[in-house]
């Protein structure tokens, strides 16, 4: 299931359903991304807030895709995510991947795969507000760089 | 009828999130339309010239410059993503 | 935070954990392991129960030393370790390992490690009885590879 | 005196999960205490020659055969690991 929602989430009602979904799962990954405090280019700039826009419609096809590529390269039992928009603070939850499958290692690397996918291809912009300015964040080489390697890894 | 959707960066610079506009003649490639709205908008000029990658999806998939345009189709044009 | 005991356990309480002590992460990953139903070997085999030994004292210092590998490889703000011992039944929750990163494939990286070293180096042993019969699971090929692969990546 | 513990499906052959002994005159290695156990007891030379791996831990750590034991050792008889 997937869902771009203004709401924060719970993680522990999140891990019930894809646990009640799987059936007979043998692992179930899960990963949470939240809003740093500090930012990543300097240690002394404090992020205050987070803007998070989308594009609605082609958002939640973009995620429906990749979940779909995950599902036939790992035998998985049931996928999960959620993605915040609107306006968060320092701390808060941004996105939300489960993957239950089997067998650990799919579990593992279809979650992985699942979040390198999200940020190079998933149509959401953030902007920053910190202790220094406002600004749109610029995206990372390291997150294309990651892509790569599935594409690789065939 | 052409629909186009501007986001992030793109939409703050540009001060609008969407248009529509008929098809124009001479327009085949998201590369013709940029050219045309580049002719018709200083600040769509600008930001070509000056912003790094712009992206473009035609009907949500992101296609290059290349690719063909056709009534009814919805455009967007965004800076790279950076979720999660 | 190393714990090996009977009960079970709460992913949500875990999670909420890991999050506070934490600090400002940006990245939370949580591997949870349960008990399949089907037997891995045979597809018509259902298991009905599972019985967890360990070797008191060593079995602590081996996921200490996990965690400690773990920690030299990534930076980790916080890992957590719960392992069940015990009787145990098909669907229940039998490991958990969460760890927390600023960077996303470092939590990532570091739980599947972990994960890795503990099926094969921690001494813990399952006795599996099923529609079939009781016996101890044989350990897998699978799982030392599985090590092989860190320690050419080190 | 040397503390030997059994786990899993060894300590089920043997009946037992765990012994003290006073360290054997001529047993300096794990070598040589595995050869003194089999010569003393039917179960433990059966357990050697028929099971698959038997992995040894002395002071709570995995060693080889050739590891050399001393007083107050504490001794670990198991199978491959298979928690997780």
């Amino acid at each position: 299931m997937i869902t771009v929602q203004f709401e924060d989430f719970d993680i522990g009602e999140e891990y019930a359903a894809l646990r009640k979904q799987a059936g007979d799962a043998g692992a179930i990954v899960t990963f949470t991304g939240l809003v740093r405090e500090l930012n990543a280019t300097s240690s002394s700039d404090k992020i205050r807030s987070l803007t998070l826009e989308h594009y609605p419609g082609m958002t939640e096809r973009c995620l429906a895709d990749i979940t779909a590529q995950a599902n036939t390269r790992w035998q998985l039992l049931s996928t999960r995510i959620i993605h915040r928009v609107g306006a968060l603070q320092a701390g808060d939850q941004i996105v939300f991947v489960g993957t239950a499958s089997a067998h650990r290692h799919h579990a593992f690397e279809s979650a992985q795969f699942i979040m390198d996918y999200l940020k190079s291809e998933a149509p959401f912009w953030k902007k920053q507000t910190s202790t220094a300015d406002s600004h749109w964040v610029e995206s990372r080489d390291s997150d294309a760089e990651a892509i790569a390697r599935w594409q690789k890894s065939k | 009828m052409l629909t186009i959707n501007y986001f992030a960066s793109i939409r703050e610079a540009l001060g609008k999130s969407q248009e529509q506009l008929e098809l124009p003649s001479g327009v085949k490639s998201v590369a013709d339309l940029i050219a045309h709205l580049a002719a018709g908008s200083t600040r769509f000029r600008a930001l070509i010239e000056n912003e790094g990658k712009i992206l473009v999806a035609v009907n949500q998939t992101v296609v290059g410059r290349a690719h063909l345009l056709f009534e009814h189709d919805e455009i967007a044009f965004f800076p790279p993503m950076t979720g999660g």
